[in-house]
């Protein structure tokens, strides 16, 4: 149950660059009205009909065309090919479960952990399967994927709010998580050092803040697309948003997945019996007090 | 090859909503669906323009681009058409659209958006021409009868047009020449760019 | 109209007044935008709103409501002292002209400013662009009419045209747009209480053609009235007939009303409509027949009422006439639907179960075409004799083959034939007279002189002088054997004349002789036998000015006009406005159709203008407080009140309040919607704005005044 | 981007046959398209195209609506006088055609007459003669209406003279009709009878 994060950097940067190709490459550039008494008009007519389409309209047209079909195949392809090289050449941490067990997550915790997850499991399927729709035929397998995406959203945001407030005060950042970031968390290498963490490790604070508040947003933008009913600039700007954030939260539950089921032998399990055992949080958790 | 395009001339449109009932009418569009609709600025002033506004068939047409599942296609004319069976009612290509052409029924659980509809140049749409199911789905198919699309048909004072490009330009220059003044047709930069 | 919609192609400036063409006639409206397009012809808009016609308009100019007849003189008065006026034209065939032109004269364009609001330099402006842009089209609709002086401001929008010389021109002419599809062929078939079909009118002679057309005994005709007396007496009109039952102003009939037959006729197009609501309880019984449940059929609450369901238009055939004088048939598509009957079959059971089918149809077996004929063969006096249902049948069959331009057919079975054979079509050969009064085409070819119908000369009371009422020598159609003036044609076939001859040989030999039937004479400027000889400007009869009443006062009182007392002076009340001070004025929106049972009725008619409203200026919103889109209470002084939403907009000055008279449905603020049949509940319902409009009648014509009322506004 | 999706067009749909996508049927059809297209606006060649287009609509009118026929009647609205076309199919109005050779509308409608085809299809229209009957609407017979109606009328005019009847006729029917009207009032004996050509 850890995170580790050098691709970030890379995923903004390459998110920058698609973004400027894609805008370079789009034929849909501003073009002038000629002059005369009609056309003084046609520019109001724009604005009542469509609102600031050469600002946000041809935005959204240009990466919803060429920009995220790839970011999101990006996110699919990178990060796990990256995860595999990690896996061959430094391979899962392992610990020593002679070393006794901690209870680590109580009940509730992970009956709202599961029901998160499996709705955010079914979002982010479902998300994709729109995303990729063309390869699907589209059709009614699609719009029933929107059907579904739907009401898993109303599952994921009711459940996310009991997740935020449990976990809440261990996710506050520390000074130390600065310092696990500089040792990448100790995945780098196979030794097994401690490193600073109490709790929650500076990756998983980051993916908590990333599933709640940006799941937040993500229902938000999310039920402005549903509703239809802003102004269609502001839709544009939602698309946008909801994009870039579900490439994000695709990545990070990507991340999520490798460490808990390949990276850490056993971490699966503690979500399942919410023990750990106790060689794992020194090393891992150094910071963790045990009782 | 030719394409077809629409074209409104503001200095003719009165905002007789001719145009919207024709295609209403003709295509039985649902109450609440507006292929088409009238736009009118500084209403009550001098200065009063209208406008008729529905899907204008782009080259490179915006919508074609965000649909994620390729529902939309463009035929060899020009006329972009939306296949029904496969549009999940996403809603990308109104957002795409710089004339809010596209329309979406609420009809599905949840009042969800149903498949888009939108103008079909009075085409039809890919099924079998001229069958029931394509006059429920789309409306008439009055190209494949060598037809000009309804609302330009019916337009009172001849203010939108369409069908050829080239002819319909024309007729819009020689216009204009009249006048004395004018301008390029509107939204013809923005849909088809000299194409 | 004189002219056609077409011949507007031809204007070199237009001039619509009281006409909002862009939503009473959008079709129009491609005629008129081609002659501004193509001639570069000024299209100047007179109206008290700025109308989505005026939108289209290069000159707009706001006008109070009810001063149009100032506006006019004054036009003519700067024509006049200028010497811009057409002086051929008058000297050959314009009568009075000097009578006339001394009234003109107060209308200085001082004295119009005062009156209308309009400044004096624009009266003077737009006199010039008409004089240097002819001919001129001329258009008016409701907003010229429905005053208490509607038939002195027609007039002077005729007299305007004659002294521009614009009459019988192609692109000139008094193109009048008319409202309902055939209301120019009911008008001409006088459904109407003060004539006879094709306007004989109710004398003797009258009775005795239609008689000798209908092959019924005038005795027996005589017999069916009351008394010989109610035969020749105009009856009840549309504006007032409710008056027979409520009786609010003194009747003069021997009976009250007691029974109403409505048919084909909105209910709620009636100002005071709460009065009229009141007959509705009144009456014994009402015969509603219709396609639609109208606002009668909610309004009317008591157990007195049948309805009808006669099928639309389009499930029977028969001619229609349109604005422009043609005649066009209109084709059963498909059979009655829904359990409907057509009209005529509705007709043919009622006069069957009256006991007089025989005489009734006695010269009609085959419906409709053999009415076609036989109303044909007694309307001598317009020439409704030359359009047979064979020739029209034939028109439409052909329709292609005409001109856009001039509207006559070019080769093909039609040639030569305008199209609609617009009336006088005097024979059976003859193409319809597309222009009235254009002298430049012989008469058998479409030319027409103006009809010698006022005998051959008059003394003017007005100066003594004494005029030959005749055109003037030289002036006749080409062909004519006489070159001049010439009188009406009568005893070719001795004791008839061209109108009352049905053997129509009279029509023939004039033909024949290149000359019109009805002879050849001068327009009148002035009519004698009216209250104002000249036409002036009057006060409207709740008037916003309560300084101008002193100076330009009403008519006195009519205690028999149309059988009813009709209140003028009396009715004039200088302190009105202090209590009502807003000038209410009403109009049409292009989605609705008169009083709006079948648009209402169509769901995509309804969805693009579901609701009622008022239009009021927004500084006057302001100032009363009164938001967009609020609730506001206006309110009549004849106790009518409305509960409306408030539309915010600039179209009105902000003294003028401005309601669209289509809705029904609501009454003075409760809704009438469990009162339509079940199911049969239109799409749109509001308050029907003739609710509030004010009491005020035409001194002739009887024509109600809606567009010059007062209101006052209130938040509701 | 979007060329390349005009290649990728959904090849499920390609296989129908008559299909409108088909290139060549969109081909065929569009030239009649740009011949039908210039008659509309009133421009000079307007006839010869309009005859043109008028003898390849004949064809294609047959495949769409089969066995249908044309009525030409006149818009029931406004006093322009549009023509209309209506195709009919078995006694059904199927679908309000353009007359776009009308010489005085060119084809053209308001909001009211591009929807007349209503005026039939309406779900608003009456469907039976009804009567009042202690403040509800009550369905009835043809026959018991007429009955009903005329012999009340005839009682009037018997009891109160002709001229206690007051009819208020038609601008909305057709000069035959309106003609009828006016002689019913003759016929029966009052001049009270009038139109909406008074307000």
């Amino acid at each position: 149950m850890n995170l580790k994060n050098p691709y970030l950097p890379l995923i903004l940067w390459l998110t920058t660059l698609l973004a400027t190709l894609a805008l370079a490459a789009d034929p849909l550039q501003l073009t002038s009205f000629g002059a005369g008494p009609s056309s003084a008009a046609f520019r109001d007519f724009a604005a009542i009909t469509t609102g600031d389409w050469q600002r946000y309209g041809q935005l959204f047209t240009g990466w919803q065309a060429s920009l995220f079909p790839r970011l999101f195949l990006l996110v699919l392809v990178v990060p796990p090919a990256l995860f595999l090289l990690h896996f061959l050449v430094i391979g899962a941490k392992e610990f020593d479960h002679a070393s006794g067990r901690v209870l680590f997550f109580g009940l509730l915790v992970r009956i709202i952990h599961w029901l998160a997850a499996a709705s955010f499991t079914v979002l982010a399927a479902t998300g994709l399967m729109i995303i990729f729709g063309r390869h699907l035929g589209g059709g009614s397998l699609v719009m029933g994927a929107r059907s579904v995406h739907l009401v898993a959203a109303l599952v994921f945001t009711v459940t996310v709010i009991p997740m935020f407030l449990a976990w809440l005060r261990d996710m506050l950042p520390m000074p130390w998580d600065l310092a696990w970031f500089l040792v990448m968390g100790g995945y780098l290498s196979r030794k097994k050092k401690p490193v600073p963490a109490a709790r929650f490790n500076a990756g998983q604070k980051l993916w908590f803040w990333l599933a709640t508040v940006g799941g937040g947003v993500m229902a938000w933008s999310g039920y402005e697309l549903f509703a239809f009913r802003a102004v269609t600039d502001q839709l544009r700007l939602m698309a946008i948003l909801h994009n870039f954030l579900g490439a994000a939260l695709v990545a990070f539950f990507i991340i999520h997945l490798y460490m808990s089921l390949f990276a850490v032998r056993g971490s699966l399990a503690s979500m399942l019996n919410g023990y750990k055992c106790r060689e794992e949080v020194e090393i891992l958790h150094s910071r963790y007090r045990i009782d | 090859m030719a394409r077809v395009k629409f074209l409104c001339d503001v200095e003719r449109c009165i905002d007789c909503n001719g145009c919207v009932v024709a295609c209403k009418e003709g295509n039985q569009v649902p109450v609440g669906i507006n292929r088409r609709r009238v736009v009118t600025i500084n209403e009550g002033r001098p200065g009063e323009k209208s406008i008729s506004v529905a899907c204008m068939h782009c080259a490179d047409a915006p919508c074609i681009a965000v649909c994620p599942v390729d529902a939309i296609y463009q035929r060899d004319d020009g006329i972009v058409l939306v296949n029904k069976k496969i549009c999940i009612g996403c809603g990308y290509c109104f957002m795409a659209c710089p004339f809010g052409a596209p329309q979406f029924p609420g009809d599905r659980v949840f009042g969800a958006r149903g498949a888009m509809d939108k103008c079909t140049f009075c085409a039809g749409g890919p099924v079998k021409t001229f069958s029931e199911e394509e006059r429920r789905l789309y409306g008439q198919n009055r190209i494949a009868e060598g037809k000009v699309p309804l609302c330009a048909a019916m337009c009172a004072t001849k203010a939108l047009m369409a069908g050829d490009a080239d002819i319909i330009a024309d007729i819009y220059r020689k216009r204009v020449f009249r006048r004395g003044s004018g301008a390029g047709a509107w939204g013809w930069d923005r849909a088809y760019r000299g194409k | 109209m004189t002219n056609s919609l077409n011949d507007i192609r031809h204007a070199k400036s237009m001039i619509f007044i009281g006409s909002n063409a862009a939503e009473a006639h959008p079709v129009a409206m491609q005629h008129i935008l081609h002659a501004r397009e193509v001639n570069n012809a000024p299209l100047i808009v007179v109206d008290p709103r700025f109308t989505k016609l005026a939108a289209k308009a290069t000159d707009y100019v706001r006008i109070r409501p009810g001063t149009d007849a100032a506006f006019m003189m004054g036009l003519i008065n700067v024509i006049i002292e200028n010497g811009w006026q057409d002086k051929e034209f008058i000297r050959t065939r314009v009568a009075g002209f000097p009578e006339m032109a001394a009234v003109a004269k107060q209308y200085t364009p001082g004295a119009v400013e005062e009156i209308t609001g309009i400044p004096a330099a624009e009266t003077v402006r737009i006199a010039k662009l008409l004089a240097d842009n002819r001919p001129t089209s001329l258009t008016w609709c409701m907003g010229g009419t429905q005053h208490h002086i509607g038939s002195s401001i027609t007039r002077t929008f005729c007299i305007l045209q004659l002294v521009l010389g614009n009459m019988g021109k192609s692109g000139g002419g008094t193109n009048i747009f008319r409202g309902h599809d055939n209301v120019q062929g009911a008008t001409d078939m006088c459904v109407l209480s003060h004539s006879l079909p094709a306007y004989y009118g109710l004398k003797d002679g009258s009775w005795k053609h239609w008689c000798r057309v209908w092959d019924v005994d005038y005795e027996w005709i005589k017999s069916r009235f009351k008394a010989k007396k109610w035969m020749n007496s105009k009856g009840f009109t549309l504006s007032r007939w409710y008056e027979g039952v409520i009786q609010e102003d003194k009747i003069e009939q021997y009976t009250p009303i007691k029974a109403l037959i409505q048919w084909g006729c909105g209910a709620n197009s009636n100002s005071m409509f709460h009065k009229v609501r009141k007959a509705y309880d009144k009456l014994d019984l009402i015969v509603l027949i219709d396609p639609f449940p109208t606002m009668l059929a909610a309004a009317a609450d008591k157990d007195n009422i049948y309805l009808l369901p006669s099928a639309s238009q389009y499930e029977t055939s028969g001619s229609v006439t349109s604005t422009s004088r043609q005649i066009q048939w209109r084709d059963k598509v498909v059979d009655p639907v829904h359990g409907s009957r057509d009209d005529y079959q509705i007709m043919e059971e009622l006069v069957k179960r009256f006991g007089f089918a025989d005489k009734f149809y006695k010269n009609i077996k085959k419906t409709p075409e053999d009415i076609t004929l036989e109303l044909g063969r007694g309307s001598l006096t317009i020439g409704y004799n030359g359009q047979t249902p064979e020739r029209i049948k034939r028109q439409m069959a052909n329709w292609h083959t005409f001109d856009i331009d001039t509207l006559q057919a070019r080769g093909g079975p039609c040639d030569g034939e305008y199209f609609g054979l617009p009336w006088p079509c005097w024979t059976e050969k003859h193409p319809g007279t597309p222009i009235l009064y254009d002298i430049s085409k012989p008469v058998a070819k479409g030319g027409l002189p103006v009809r010698n119908r006022f005998g051959l000369e008059h003394t003017y009371s007005m100066s003594g002088r004494t005029e030959n009422q005749l055109a003037a020598k030289g002036v006749a159609n080409p062909g004519s054997q006489v070159m001049g003036g010439y009188p009406e044609f009568k005893d070719v076939v001795p004791g008839t004349n061209w109108k009352t001859d049905l053997s129509q040989k009279t029509i023939k030999v004039a033909l024949s002789r290149g000359m019109a039937p009805f002879g050849n004479a001068r327009a009148r400027c002035v009519v004698w036998n009216f209250p104002d000889q000249v036409p002036i400007h009057r006060e409207p009869l709740h008037s916003p000015r309560p300084d101008l009443i002193k100076k330009y006062p009403t008519y006195e009182d009519q205690p028999n006009q149309y059988r009813v007392f009709t209140r003028f002076k009396s009715e004039q009340n200088p302190e009105l406005v202090k209590n009502y001070p807003y000038v209410l004025t009403t109009g049409r929106m292009v989605e609705h159709m008169g009083a709006g049972a079948e648009t209402r009725s169509n769901k995509y008619l309804a969805e693009l203008k579901p609701d009622m409203y008022a239009e009021i200026n927004p500084r006057l919103a302001n100032d009363l407080g009164i938001r967009d889109g609020e609730m506001v209470w206006i309110e009549s002084p004849e106790g009518g009140r409305i509960k409306v939403r408030a539309k915010l907009t600039e179209r009105v000055d902000n003294k003028t309040i401005f309601l669209p008279f289509h809705f029904a449905g609501f009454f003075m603020g409760t809704s009438l919607r469990e009162n339509y049949p079940e199911g049969l509940v239109p799409y749109a319902l509001g308050e029907p704005g003739n609710i509030v409009t004010n009491y005020g009648y035409d001194i002739i014509t009887q024509i109600q005044a809606t567009k010059d009322g007062l209101c006052r506004v209130n938040k509701a | 981007m979007t060329r390349k999706k005009l290649v990728t067009t959904n090849p499920s749909t390609t296989t129908l046959s008559r299909v409108t996508l088909n290139p060549r049927v969109a081909r065929r059809s569009f030239l009649k398209l740009s011949a039908a297209t210039a008659a509309l606006t009133g421009a000079a060649m307007t006839t010869r195209m309009t005859r043109k287009a008028t003898a390849a609509e004949n064809q294609a009118r047959k495949e769409a609506y089969p066995g249908s026929k044309e009525v030409r009647t006149i818009c029931t609205y406004c006093a322009v006088g549009c023509g209309i076309k209506a195709q009919v199919q078995n006694g059904v109005w199927v679908r309000q055609e353009v007359a776009q050779d009308h010489p005085v509308s060119r084809g053209g409608h308001c909001c009211k007459g591009a929807g007349a085809i209503d005026m039939v299809t309406s779900e608003k229209r009456l469907t039976s003669p009804m009567k009042k009957v202690n403040g509800r609407w009550q369905k009835i017979s043809w026959d018991q209406a007429l009955d009903e109606v005329t012999s009340k009328l005839l009682a009037i005019r018997e009891k109160d003279g002709p001229d206690a009847l007051h009819i208020n006729g038609s601008a909305k029917v057709s000069n035959e009709l309106a003609y009828l009207q006016r002689k019913l009032a003759a016929f029966w004996g009052t001049n009270n009878i009038d139109h909406q050509a008074r307000i």
